[in-house]
């Protein structure tokens, strides 16, 4: 999705628009607490900030069946494998936000132990920096996350699956 | 007079596509309901960025989910793996095949009957058919060859077979004053009598109720899919259409047992108060409106009591049924047919 | 039009039927086996037995199957039973029943009763309820004390025997 | 209308399938399995005469019927599990002490 391909016929544009509204405006989170960003996260969920305005409220524990991976903490080495096979074991498409200066660069723990930066291990859509990132922050990443999904063309994933 | 095609070919399709689309529909609202008042009542706003206040964000949800790729696992049962959603889907909505949604009426010389099918053992067809989604829970559950969603399965059917007891049993007392078990008459015997089931038999509506959140996996009682020990339940290895089948399945159960609640204590389409005159002018609304408004106070109840109610733990959940509701039910059958005949 | 709801009932009974005995996974048996269940009960419902329908749905679907469901969860082993005996001659297997369907059919053709139109009303559920309680009350109470000397006995059968200690 | 051949043609149809069951599956389970259908060929029938001879006496029978085949699901199952814990299979072939 990177270089931007010759715009689509009339209805697979429809279509287009259709499907990135349904997926902006659902994206149902895993429920993916690592460390301290977690906390806020739930934060994002309750009452004050409330998620579910964008229908997000949904957290499902199983992998399956969500869209949205919120990395929020620290992934530490050990963790890694995990956090990789959480992502493969979710159900296209997929969306990954790096909540935080941890998952995002490995923040204040250069160290052996500590995963530098969680896009070496599965790829990510939003990076949000912060230790920890306020609710507000959270909300301004998944906002802009959606404004990438709706530049999505869903239509060509699956009308040429092998392109991707 | 109509020409006999419309009556004898159109009518039914249309009754056909109807009961699909009705419980689709109530569905839809009832999740849309659901995620709103839970909001409401935990001090948020809810879903309300879609369409007005949120009403379409069930839709996004399952555009979404058919959008989703389908996963099937490599050592799962592809072949049962694939059916039992259907099967959850197909039995709940078979049994809203028999449930009246008002009384028939005339147009021109043409009697519509708001029911597809009408049988004099109504009431038992609709408590088996609503049986019978058990087999796509287990299959579900036992194909997907995983821990949590086969833990999942044999929570649910233990809960569900157990939860049947009550229900029968409390559904019995409801039959003995009706003296039929033909939905349709029953609602019919309520206008008769001038009076609900539901204040005749207090103890029978509130088994009836508990074991009807049993059955359709809500909570409190929602062990089969609590999150918290199990994942997602007997669903956890689903995703996309599948999964939304599921889903719709568990909500189309709810719906179906707040028809049966409203149909068995609350006099299905009556207005309230239908033995009494001074009330009579209520009757001017049809009578499906006053049913749909009694089963959206069900549907609501349902959320409230979600919202309110911790989790159970399973063998509380089950001393529940066996040690309090069962014997309550027996009793107050014996009690209830006691009173018959004395008075 | 009710003999051809019959007939497709009857097909689906029949195919099903043929799965339950020859898939070799118990689970798909058990599948195949609640659709012909079901596939009867609409059998049922055509003959316009619809007690006997509803109650073939509730006990047996709701009941019967999803015990087996659970017995071969419970036993639930990864060892696939080898199947087809040899100790027995084929062609005898294929005979008996054979010669037993062939004798059991032309007892049951050749003394067919006639039909008998008799009071139209005959078959509702008021009159089946009324000769269950009458005609039919000894039998009832004797099923019921079978029912429950069942359910004590299946509880003995298969209890644990705790008896001998943890193992 | 449904004529009676049709109705003793499937009652013969599931109770053969049932006996062929029977017979040749060796898993004690589809065994049990197989005798529901023997059980569901004699329901058939007794419905089927029960309508023709405009009499409840068929669904009376079959009624009868449906409880024996919960006493004998009931009891089979007991007995299947309590061999199941000494024999850890259920393949009838292995069910052979009393062979000398």
């Amino acid at each position: 999705m990177n270089s931007p391909s010759p715009a689509p016929p009339f209805l697979l544009a429809k279509a287009d628009a259709f499907i990135t509204w349904a997926q902006k405006n659902s994206l149902w989170p895993f429920g993916s607490g690592l460390a301290c960003c977690a906390i806020e996260m739930i934060a994002t969920a309750a009452a004050r900030y409330d998620i579910s305005r964008f229908g997000m409220e949904l957290f499902r524990a199983s992998p399956r069946q969500a869209d949205l991976f919120i990395v929020a903490g620290t992934v530490t080495n050990k963790m890694a494998p995990v956090v990789r096979r959480l992502w493969e074991q979710m159900a296209d498409p997929k969306w990954v936000v790096a909540m935080g200066n941890c998952a995002v660069s490995g923040g204040p723990f250069p160290t052996y132990a500590v995963l530098q930066g969680v896009d070496k291990v599965i790829p990510v859509d939003v990076y949000i920096s912060g230790c920890p990132p306020t609710p507000q922050g959270l909300l301004h990443g998944l906002i802009t996350l959606q404004k990438k999904i709706a530049r999505g063309r869903p239509t060509q994933e699956i009308l040429n699956p092998d392109a991707r | 007079m109509m020409s006999p095609w419309l009556a004898d070919g159109l009518i039914p399709l249309a009754k056909i596509l109807a009961v699909i689309l009705y419980p689709m529909l109530m569905v839809i609202v009832m999740i849309w309901l659901e995620r709103r008042v839970v909001a409401w009542i935990q001090g948020r706003v809810g879903p309300n960025r879609v369409g007005y206040q949120g009403i379409l964000q069930p839709f996004a949800d399952a555009v979404k989910l058919f959008f989703k790729e389908d996963i099937v696992q490599r050592r799962a049962d592809r072949f049962l793996f694939n059916i039992s959603p259907v099967l959850v889907m197909f039995s709940t909505l078979l049994a809203f095949c028999f449930l009246p949604l008002g009384e028939s009426f005339r147009i021109g010389d043409y009697t519509l009957n708001l029911w597809v099918a009408r049988s004099p053992v109504g009431l038992l067809l609709v408590l088996g058919l609503s049986s019978i989604s058990v087999f796509g829970v287990i299959f579900g559950g036992w194909a997907s060859n995983s821990k949590y969603p086969l833990l999942g399965a044999l929570r649910s059917v233990v809960q569900v077979l157990s939860y049947e007891i009550p229900v029968g049993l409390t559904v019995l007392t409801v039959v003995f004053l009706a003296r039929s078990m033909d939905l349709v008459r029953i609602v019919e015997r309520q206008q008769e009598s001038g009076v609900w089931y539901g204040f005749l038999l207090p103890v029978s509506f509130l088994v009836f109720w508990i074991s009807a959140i049993a059955e359709t996996n809500r909570a409190p009682f929602d062990l089969p899919e609590a999150e918290s020990e199990l994942v997602a339940g007997y669903h956890t290895e689903y995703s996309g259409m599948k999964f939304a089948f599921f889903y719709m399945a568990e909500y189309a159960h709810m719906v179906l047992a707040s028809s049966l609640v409203v149909i068995l204590f609350f006099g299905g389409w009556l207005p309230p108060f239908p033995g009494l005159k001074a009330f009579a002018f209520l009757g001017a609304i049809p009578g499906f409106i006053w049913y749909l408004v009694k089963i959206m106070f069900f549907l609501y109840l349902y959320v409230w009591i979600r919202a309110t109610f911790p989790r159970y733990r399973f063998d509380s959940l089950i001393r529940l049924v066996w040690k309090w509701l069962i014997p309550l039910s027996l009793v107050n059958f014996l009690v209830v047919v006691g009173l018959r005949y004395l008075l | 039009m009710t003999f051809a709801i019959f007939l497709l009932f009857a097909l689906m009974a029949v195919f099903s039927a043929v799965m339950v005995i020859t898939r070799t996974n118990a689970m798909h048996s058990v599948l195949y086996l609640a659709f012909t269940v079901l596939s009867v009960a609409g059998v049922f419902f055509t003959l316009q037995a619809e007690y006997l329908g509803a109650v073939q749905i509730l006990v047996y679907g709701g009941g019967i199957v999803v015990l087996y469901i659970f017995v071969i969860i419970i036993v639930n082993l990864d060892e696939v039973v080898a199947e087809r005996r040899k100790l027995v001659p084929k062609i005898f297997i294929f005979a008996w029943p054979s010669l037993l369907a062939l004798q059991v059919g032309t007892v049951v053709f050749l003394n067919r009763p006639a039909a008998r139109p008799g009071p139209e009303g005959g078959l509702e559920f008021r009159a089946l309820a009324e000769m269950l309680f009458t005609s039919y009350a000894l039998p009832f109470e004797i099923a019921a004390v079978l029912l429950l000397a069942v359910l004590i006995g299946a509880v003995f059968v298969a209890r644990r025997r705790l008896s001998r200690g943890p193992d | 209308m449904v004529p009676i051949d049709a109705v003793f043609a499937l009652g013969i149809a599931l109770f053969v399938l049932g006996l062929f069951g029977v017979l040749f599956r060796k898993n004690l389970v589809v065994m049990l399995m197989s005798l529901e259908l023997v059980l569901n060929g004699l329901n058939v029938i007794l419905a089927g005469l029960g309508f023709h001879l405009r009499s409840p006496r068929g669904s009376i029978f079959a009624i009868f019927v449906i409880l024996m085949a919960v006493a004998e699901a009931a009891v089979g199952f007991a007995l299947i599990l309590s061999y199941f814990r000494q024999k850890k299979t259920y393949d009838i072939d292995k069910l052979n002490e009393l062979k000398g």
